[in-house]
């Protein structure tokens, strides 16, 4: 029997960080052949095994968007009302009343589909953090996931697994669950979609970013602490699976959503304390990502020091703890003046508080571990300088229009409607939303079961209108309209409950982009959602692209979930759709 | 025949059930607590006398069905 | 009224709570953190609320009901003091001893949240003199864990005594159907023997607003602070 | 020094998990299976080498703590 040992120094054995750096080491991080050569251009000499470990995760589809980057720069992002729109952690919108909304959509397909409970449940706690660290207290989550057929055998097993692993971690949380979608097609059945959607309120003059200032200022680690979880998850989540996967099957972190109340609480309240100067969740690519971007987007270097770094594991590596993606966890730089406060109440909520490294003027990025530099690399190029590419990419081939002459009439339009509404895709999703707690801080207006939910704003009068929309079978006849289309969806089910439509986060979900008719569903979807955010004047704040879901060359149905966030003036105003009495008349409006 | 089938967290996954029932010890005065892990126990009941037929069996339901072997690991107890 | 609503980690409808506190009696609640060992002088009520206190690990609300507040919850009640405890907080109650029994996980396995009919069972409590006797209020229900279950004995004496307080039951008031858990009963929340401490699983703090689902659960707060008003 | 805490319902307890999951175990189809019974294991990592006092400390656990003996019993097993 082994049991761990929970303490113990941490000293690692000196697994050397120069290995030879073969052609396999560097397959193994996911990195083709030239993009190895751009690293070696980059920094002129071999790459340690820590460093080689660093870019893997920096230059990965999750991290770089390498694959999505230029067509994302078409989507419309601005609007008079948009204060933050992508490239932090989530969007924010101005409500006015000096409100702000903060709010994100992510996946969590791959671990999902590993292990359902954990894979979903930590979905859901990354999508929250994102919200949180930008100040914001979560006020509503929503979810779209996609199944396989309902007949194939492991369908039930992942459905159930899913909806409860969001469930365990949003009631635990406390946050209400108001409102997503579920969709089953046989094209899902090797890889499932599980996108969450995080929503939170703030004041306007109360957001928080990522960006460090000035130099020397600590860098603090704060939160759980780190394990082995996930090394290499980040470079996973870019892999096609292929069908051996299921045999070596990377390790999947566990949620602690009770860490992530406290961490809530923490971080709200460190921030009322003036303290922060920064702050950055750390999600895939966890200590390197986040410490990255903080120093790159100040244009300041970081030292971290990882002697400091509260770990789970006896010896750690310095490659380790550079990859781990250990849940719960944010990096902060703080005004040195106030770290005793701040450190104050991170003890006070049982959390781990360490600082782990400071701001320099070098803008190199620099891991030091027993006393060895492990990694010194130029930080702003570590983003800036990750592949791009242009992918090459096929139109995808207009349909014929089927003419309703040649489609037979129904004998019986009961039964119709009887096979339509007993249709997984149609029947009530009940069984789902009622694992949710969808109640909780008592300003839920509208419950799921509607077209959008409706969540009151603190006290009101003001609240939000909030949805989840795509229909992937039209993404795949016609991808342009098919993204036009979800996003007119999520702007409809806004308007439909009294809602002012506002803005937009978005989820890709696609198959292998190295494919060019894979490559064209995206580029034509995007294009579509593109337009339609123009003319409807509804930006794009935030969003999250999930390529290479795909088993055995069978991509999944092209899937660009859109969250939509409306406001009402007040929500007492707001419409429902069920029929109020009898005798009234029914009118049907638009074509 | 009666079997046990114990469900343990790897060692290398989190088990935050465990680190708050180890906070909790301590601050109930137990000092010498220095670390609690837990895990799930099945006790099954089979028909049949075969003991290596119901090792096989329990084996492919831990596989399929009781462990999750991507973050558990099992062991198998038969009784007598 | 001068309530206390205790703060434990992992708690998460305290400002639930503290919002119907607030509205029936026109007061804000004290928040009082776990680690406290004494409560705010003159407190007439004590509101142990819903969550995950400690992730609800190990059993629900087992943790809790050991760390250090509970001492004073524990000796206010036995003063005669007014206890509350919703959801988390009851079963934070029976893991402590103030009620009986347990709350095993919903007989379904699964988490549940809905509306739910309960029926008051008497209206010569402190908690629901505002209600009638046998009135069928919706609430809302939004838990894993509220399958109540006592030992035969012990369920005689509750029902002997009186000391069940409300009931799961459909719109008409009939309890012959499933609750939303499989209690025993279907019992949705006990007295104490004193009737000074009410442990419920469903959440009347969350229907306290006509925007938000309704009112039914208005009136056991309004009760509480009328009995308690100054 | 290593000991671990088994904690069972009691046999009069119902164990609505342990039935789910005879049903999935029947349905995936080993159909030899009468019963499944589902409870927790504590592996539980004490500083000291005196195991008598250790004993006497995990009992004080499972019924401070560990166990609620209104349903549950448990067993203490100490290695080495
Ligand atoms: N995964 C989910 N989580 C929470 N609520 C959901 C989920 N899936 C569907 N719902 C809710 O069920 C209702 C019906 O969903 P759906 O059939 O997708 O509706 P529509 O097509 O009108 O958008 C909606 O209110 C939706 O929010």
């Amino acid at each position: 029997m082994v049991i761990a040992t929970l303490t113990r120094p941490n000293r690692s054995p000196m697994i050397p960080n120069t290995p030879a750096i073969t052609p396999e080491l560097v397959a193994q991080h996911g990195l083709k052949p030239d993009e190895y050569q751009r690293i070696l251009d980059l920094i002129g000499r071999e790459p340690t095994l820590t460093e080689l470990g660093i870019f893997s995760a920096m230059w990965n589809e999750h991290c770089s968007y390498k694959s999505s980057r230029i067509h994302l720069k078409g989507l419309p992002t601005k609007a008079p009302w948009v204060i933050q729109g992508p490239g932090e952690n989530a969007g924010v919108i101005d409500v006015g009343d000096g409100i702000a909304v903060v709010f994100k959509m992510e996946s969590h397909n791959h671990p999902s589909f590993i292990e359902p409970y954990q894979g979903a449940a930590t979905g859901v706690g990354g999508i929250l953090r994102d919200v949180f660290t930008m100040g914001a207290r979560p006020i509503a989550t929503l979810n779209a996931l996609r199944f396989g057929d309902p007949n194939h055998p492991k369908t039930r097993h992942l459905i159930s697994g899913v909806v409860s692993g969001i469930g365990g971690y949003g009631n635990a949380f406390g946050v209400p669950t108001v409102g997503g979608q579920v969709g089953f097609h046989t094209r899902y059945d090797g890889n499932i979609l599980v996108n969450a959607m995080a929503v939170g309120i703030c004041r306007t003059d109360g957001i928080f970013y990522a960006k460090a200032t000035g130099v020397g200022n600590p860098i603090v680690y704060l939160g759980s602490k780190t394990g082995r979880d996930g090394i290499h998850g980040a470079t996973m989540a870019s892999a096609e699976f292929d069908e051996g996967s299921d045999e070596k099957r990377p390790t999947v972190q566990v949620g602690d959503p009770f860490a992530e109340k406290l961490l809530l609480e923490a971080t709200l309240e460190l921030m009322q304390t003036g303290s922060v100067i920064a702050i950055q969740d750390m999600g895939a690519a966890g200590l390197t990502s986040s410490a990255v971007e903080m120093g790159a987007k100040g244009d300041l270097g970081v030292r971290l020091d990882l002697d400091n770094v509260p770990t789970r594991e006896a010896a750690m590596t310095a490659y380790e703890m550079m990859l781990s993606e250990s849940q719960e966890r944010m990096l902060m730089v703080l005004d040195p003046k106030k770290k005793d406060i701040a450190e104050a109440v991170f003890r006070k909520w049982g959390l781990d508080f360490a600082v782990v490294g400071h701001t320099t003027d070098d803008l190199k990025f620099r891991i030091w571990h027993q006393g060895q530099e492990m990694a010194v690399l130029p930080i702003k190029e570590l983003g800036d300088q990750a592949p791009l590419y242009d992918r090459p990419w096929v139109e995808t081939p207009k349909r014929a229009v089927l003419d309703a002459a040649n489609v037979p009439a129904p004998k019986s339009l009961t039964d119709v409607l009887k096979a339509l509404i007993g249709s997984p895709e149609l029947s009530s999703k009940r069984w789902v939303y009622e694992q949710y707690d969808h109640l909780i801080l008592g300003n839920t207006v509208q419950r799921p079961g509607g077209d959008a939910a409706v969540v009151r704003i603190e006290d009101g009068p003001k609240g939000l209108a909030l949805t989840c929309d795509v229909t992937p079978r039209y993404c795949e006849a016609d991808p342009f309209e098919g993204g036009k289309q979800a996003v007119a969806e999520a702007w409809r089910n806004i308007t439909a409950v009294g809602g002012r439509p506002l803005a937009i986060t978005d989820n890709l979900n696609f198959g292998n982009p190295e494919r060019p008719e894979i490559m064209g569903q995206f580029v034509q979807c995007l294009k579509g959602i593109g337009a339609a955010c123009s003319a409807l004047d509804f930006p794009v704040v935030s969003g999250n692209v999930s390529l290479y879901n795909e088993t055995q060359g069978r991509g999944i149905l092209p899937t660009p979930t859109i969250g939509g966030v409306g406001v009402l003036d007040d929500v007492a105003k707001s419409a429902t759709l069920s029929f109020k009495a009898e005798g009234e008349a029914v009118i049907l409006l638009g074509e | 025949m009666k079997a046990r089938v114990i469900v343990t967290l790897k060692t290398s996954v989190l088990d935050p059930q465990g680190k708050a029932i180890e906070g909790s010890l301590k601050s109930l005065g137990f000092g010498g607590v220095a670390g609690v892990r837990q895990g799930k126990v099945f006790d099954l009941e089979l028909e049949g006398t075969d003991k290596a037929k119901a090792e096989a069996d329990i084996k492919a339901m831990c596989e399929k069905l009781l462990a999750n072997t991507v973050i558990e690991s099992y062991r198998v107890e038969i009784a007598g | 009224m001068k309530s206390a609503v205790i703060l434990f980690p992992g708690s998460n409808r305290e400002r639930d709570a503290a919002r119907a506190l607030k509205q029936a009696s026109g007061t804000d609640a004290a928040i009082v953190w776990h680690g406290e060992t004494a409560l705010p002088k003159g407190t007439d009520i004590v509101l142990l609320p819903g969550g995950f206190s400690y992730g609800d690990y190990l059993r629900c609300g087992a943790i809790a009901a050991r760390s250090p507040v509970m001492d004073a919850v524990r000796a206010h009640a036995a003063k005669g003091g007014l206890v509350l405890g919703i959801c988390n907080g009851f079963q934070i109650l029976v893991e402590s001893g103030l009620l009986p029994g347990v709350l095993l996980r919903n007989s379904h396995l699964k988490f549940v949240c809905r509306a739910q009919h309960l029926r008051v069972e008497r209206n010569d409590t402190v908690f629901t003199s505002l209600y009638n006797k046998g009135q069928v209020i919706e609430v809302a229900v939004a838990h894993g864990d509220g399958n109540y279950l006592a030992d035969a004995e012990t369920l005689k004496r509750l029902e002997d005594d009186g000391r069940v307080a409300f009931r799961y039951c459909d719109a008409s008031g009939d309890v012959g159907k499933a609750g939303p858990n499989g209690s025993i009963n279907a019992i949705a929340g006990i007295y104490s023997e004193k009737f000074n401490v009410l442990g419920m699983m469903p959440h009347p703090e969350n229907l306290i607003d006509p925007l938000v689902g309704g009112t039914d659960g208005a009136a056991l707060f309004e009760s509480l602070a009328r009995k308690t008003a100054a």
